[in-house]
């Protein structure tokens, strides 16, 4: 039995319960993101190379709610697509940037790049890009948590992928055994994505008709929403939140979006330029190749059109919005070429804490 | 750096001083039982520390003690491992049990490529207080898939600390600092150590990281030795003296770091070197040791070095098959004695 | 939830479709497999130890009708409580007797021991003391029949305790995927085993409370069956294996039972002493500690009571086999104990196929 | 044992022998294609052989003529590599792929605790014809948890075979030598050979295991090198030979079975070693082969050997600090200055 196609339910309202304010700031973080990783494939274009990388275009609807249904002190962990969350917890822009060009002034002295970029003050201890490696870790932090009784949850936010690994079924099974308050957030990017054969990235490869059922076998609940759809992420988000935090144990949480076609080909790319905000309300004006997943399966054209709908702000305001974002990513850019390299030797420091 | 044993009072007999006979394994469970008490962060995942052995039952008083802070997970290495990592970059000091060395190839990429480079990924500012421990090497019947060594591996990967205790005075003064070092240790125990006997002081005194000790010192030929193979090479050193041959045993205690200097001065003045190690022979930890000397005193040497490790050969089950493989206390006489009786390289 | 507590179904009737010679060959077998284990714990408390070692007393109503449903030419692949099919596939008793004391006679000579005798020629090329690690072996098996037709299927023999594994998880979603011929057989023991706690060898520590789920979780049908019930077992494997052999790629069986107390401990025990076969038809005869076990779970008793009833055999009859399989044991023991040791020399062969 | 380079007929340019000149990776498809052509029970899991270079397009051809035996599993490294295992074992010719050297922690109970036992677990009664196949070292980018070079570790683990090929002709000899082997055989490659040029025979010989291979003769000083490194080498060699020293390069190109002879005749010519490696110091290659030598050879020696290795630092993201830490030629060629420079050690 083939799993069934996921396609967004554009009928559907897609605002939080949130004030206008929150609702403007998550918008704002979206198109950070965006704007970010749009540049961030330019600069991979024109080189040098800063390695393999992947990009969140067409998730940010996805973890930004979940962030803003957290609170600060909580903790989250995240794998190799992980400039979302950094962007989205705060992290300044040209640190990341610095980070990912391998520059002292990173948010890890460049000892991370793209794919291990963290913040600790920011409750982003740890990103590891080794698919499954960060699902025990998260809910480790979370069973820390309970034995502390610091009220803190932990959220372990991993792709589809992760679910093929072992290391992420073990982790739901102790997590459940240990009624630790954690969340399992599966961003499942896997719709329309090629596979290893088509010389793209793996699509994932899971017999599994509903990753959830992987969690409800060794009794973790689980719950499917749209991950174009910002209120059902955050609503999700929220609830498994409560449970969490109430010790009712974790929750999984699959976040189902139509992967970004420029996340296909191993290495990122822009197939038709950068996003344009007019995509949102003139969806024919989006290039042909593209029309369909801006006009139908990308979350953030589609939070920005239920924002202008509700005359949440108008398209001046996005433009606005835009146009600040914009110049936070050229100053941003612009931090991390002027940054210096680490020096040499500083090769040698931090390969154990407190002795550097 | 290392105290040599004539410098730790030998005026005084151990038990004028108040040290008490102790088994390895309840030195162990007194070290664990303090750091317990001691601090409320403490938290152990997994409890086959004792092994399998009639010992195990000391550790009962523990766990019965403290259910919330030491639990029994399921067979899932790389998850409950993990949750150990996970839980020690939440502020907790974390001791992860793997028991039989072997299972931790399971956890492997936890250990490895989490753990151990956590700290250095994140640019110095994340710690991970966090203990592996495990049982390593020959056990008597564990043949291929239950005998593994993994500490030269381990050594291989860096960002873990290496501490390998032989003596009950050894792992009751490590413990504590392996847990409070604040960073990724592997800390390796022996099967067959925990029911030897040794004095322990009356008041444990913390071993610090990267401090050798001189278990017995001698003139003739330098032994360097670790863990079980250490207890193995005492013996061993009994049947040379009364041969005539006068050996001194260095045991580094801990590899990462580890206290060079002491190795190498033992070195320079016996100007013969054996390595003992129950790792696998190739690149194993005696090939480490060996490759040390052969850049840094490598004029002093009087004869070529000579490892007695296990051979590279998987464990077989057979006890005939086993101690053919074994470390014991003949073959390092034998090298030592080789040491002794061979052509000196002719020097100026 | 709690998982609902196991117990057998008495009323069911528990032979398989077989012709009366069948039915006594898997008599016999088991209660050969009965006395070679009982023989194997007296012999480990004389000593000198042979190291950790596990024992299939309450277990033969699995494997040994479970082994019966397939063709001789089908792989097998145990974990660690592995006398019980080597036995149940014809391995002579010395020679498994002997291996597992260290013998040159042993079925390996003497490199395998009891954790990993095995007998490739007879259909068990390897047996893994990892738990978990033999199950993607075994479909790895079933894939090489598959892809070269050679009609075959293969059989991964594990305990519940595997299921806490990720690689039993990984190895049932890649065998899913590929539809090969394999069947999980899953003993689950696990019934009032003990705990690490409790001093004993652990139960399994799983929030599934259908293992089955597991293995459904990624498209693998399962079914729960009663361990202690010959025909069950006999039925759903041959099912299994017809469509395995078919291409209708894996089973998961699960075969519950309640532990056998000697096998609580973490070394073996003989509680109270052998088993009287006077226990299937006088169960109050049976030790008081035990009374409980002989009478309602141990499978072979309640086999044998079943083919006492049905006249398939009368107790002398009964009473033949065991002396039979007894002398059969004695002569184990005796051509195991008079066998030499290898010679030190051969501990450096066989490390490479073909060298030596 | 080593053929040297003065052996192989420099009478004949390689284009009068009819060799052509190849990429590593096509060198590496080429063998594959002829696998799976030759041998219908040749089977493929994964397939990221190439890498995440644009090179990997190669394989593209391999992949759509033999869909059957060309898998693309999960993520799911323990499970797929245990499933090469079994096929192994019941009689298939299996390559499992696991990209990234790194990955090779999520399978290492299959490769070290099931393959590499099986055989002798079995009393020699059962075969496991599997090549494990992977990318090491550093890739430029890779950082911590993407730049392993887990060879070491496999050396300190008997029952594998482990082969490191370094050039076209070598990588084109050696992986049907690796699956006909017919035993569990590690296939080291590195991304940054794959667009290593170099002249492959126009009838590609089968390289056998064992047999050491000098890059380059020279009479001043051995270099050892492996994989990458031994390119590295040999830029260092041509720098070196420009200023007068004259530098054998040898390459050991299978460390399980290692031609030995090779390496300690040329030792015993030059009297100086150094060992370069790209796994990490600690237990690495490089100590191995130090070890070896201080063993065997110690009397040849005329100064101490000099290992050129990752240090024992994590694999860093920026690309200045991966180059610091990397066995750049220019590090090679400042040991091998400083092996001809320094005093040598005074003998009769
Ligand atoms: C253990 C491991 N195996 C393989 C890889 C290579 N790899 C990197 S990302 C990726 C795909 C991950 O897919 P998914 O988890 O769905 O995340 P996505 O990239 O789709 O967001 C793979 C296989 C890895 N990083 N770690
Ligand atoms: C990877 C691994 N972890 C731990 C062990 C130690 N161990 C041996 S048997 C066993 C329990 C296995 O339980 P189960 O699979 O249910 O089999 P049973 O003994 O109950 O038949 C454990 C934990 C092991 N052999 N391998
Ligand atoms: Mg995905
Ligand atoms: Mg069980």
């Amino acid at each position: 039995m083939p799993p069934q196609r996921f396609e967004p339910e554009s009928a559907k309202k897609v605002l939080p319960d949130l004030e206008k304010t929150g609702l403007i700031e998550l918008l704002h973080k979206m198109l950070l993101v965006r704007r970010f990783e749009e540049r961030l494939i330019r600069l991979a274009e024109e080189g040098p190379s800063f390695g393999h990388y992947h990009v969140y275009i067409g998730q940010e609807t996805i973890g930004i709610p979940a962030l803003a249904a957290l609170r600060p002190t909580d903790l989250v962990f995240p794998t190799h697509r992980n400039h979302g969350y950094l962007l989205s917890r705060g992290a300044d822009p040209g640190r990341l940037m610095a980070e990912i060009l391998g520059k002292q002034t990173g948010l890890n002295g460049g000892k991370a790049g793209t794919l291990h970029a963290s913040a600790p003050e920011l409750g982003i201890p740890h990103t590891s890009a080794i698919v499954g490696g960060i699902v025990p870790i998260a809910a480790g932090a979370a069973l820390a948590a309970q034995l502390k009784g610091s009220n803190q949850i932990s959220v372990a936010l991993f792709g589809d992928g992760a679910t093929e690994e072992g290391a992420t079924f073990e982790a739901l099974n102790i997590a459940s055994l240990w009624r630790v308050p954690v969340i399992f957030l599966c961003e499942n990017n896997t719709e329309e994505a090629l596979g290893a054969a088509a010389g793209g990235y793996p699509k994932s490869v899971t017999a599994a008709t509903d990753l959830g059922s992987i969690a409800r076998s060794v009794g973790v609940p689980a719950v499917v929403v749209d991950g174009t759809d910002t209120r059902a992420v955050f609503t999700a988000m929220s609830e498994a939140a409560e449970r969490a935090r109430t010790s009712g144990g974790p929750t999984f949480v699959e976040a189902k979006v139509v992967r970004w076609p420029g996340s296909n080909p191993l290495w990122p790319e822009l197939p038709a330029g950068e996003t344009e905000l007019r995509f949102a309300w003139e969806p024919e004006s989006a290039p042909e190749q593209l029309l369909r997943w801006y006009r139908d399966q990308d979350g953030l054209l589609r939070y920005l059109r239920e924002m202008l709908g509700a005359s949440l702000l108008d398209k001046d305001d996005a433009a606005e919005i835009d146009s600040d974002v914009r110049s936070q990513v050229e100053a941003a850019v612009r931090f991390a070429r002027n940054s210096a390299y680490p020096t040499p030797d500083s090769a040698y420091l931090d390969v154990f804490a407190g002795q550097s | 750096m290392a105290k040599s044993a004539t410098d730790v009072g030998v005026q005084q007999s151990p038990h004028q001083r108040g040290d008490r006979e102790l088994t390895y394994a309840e030195a162990l469970v007194e070290a664990i039982a303090e750091l317990m008490k001691e601090d409320p962060d403490f938290l152990i995942i997994g409890s086959y520390v004792l092994g399998l052995g009639p010992m195990r039952a000391l550790f009962d008083e523990v766990r019965h003690e403290y259910p919330k802070r030491v639990l029994d997970p399921p067979t899932a290495e790389i998850g409950f491992t993990g949750f150990g990592v996970g839980a020690a970059m939440n502020g907790l000091h974390v001791l992860v049990d793997l028991s039989t060395a072997s299972f931790i190839f399971e956890a492997f990429p936890q250990v490895v490529n989490e753990a151990a480079n956590a700290s250095y990924m994140s640019g110095g500012r994340l710690a991970v207080p966090i203990v592996f421990h495990f049982l390593h090497g020959l056990r008597g019947g564990g043949a291929a898939q239950h005998s593994h060594s993994p500490q030269a591996m381990l050594w291989n990967t860096p960002g873990l600390q290496i501490m390998m205790p032989s003596s009950p005075a050894d792992v009751r003064g490590m413990l504590p600092t392996a847990i409070k070092s604040g960073n990724p240790t592997v800390f390796v125990d022996h099967s067959k150590l925990m029911p030897v006997r040794g004095y322990v002081p009356a008041l444990p005194k913390e071993i610090p990281l990267g401090v050798a000790d001189i278990k017995r010192s001698g003139r003739d030929v330098t032994v360097v030795a670790t863990s079980y193979s250490v207890q193995q090479s005492l013996s061993a050193c009994k049947t040379l003296a009364s041969e005539g041959i006068d050996t001194e045993l260095v045991d580094p205690r801990t590899v990462v770091p580890l206290d060079r200097q002491t190795i190498l001065e033992s070195v320079a003045k016996t100007g013969r070197l054996v390595v003992v190690d129950e790792t696998h022979r190739s690149c194993g930890i005696a090939s480490e040791i060996a490759a040390i000397a052969s850049e840094e005193i490598l004029d002093a040497l009087k004869v070529p070095i000579i490892r007695v490790t296990v051979p590279d050969v998987p464990v077989p089950f057979s006890p005939v098959l086993e101690s053919e493989l074994d470390t014991t206390p003949e073959r390092i006489a034998a090298a030592v004695r080789y040491q002794m009786t061979r052509k000196q390289i002719n020097r100026l």
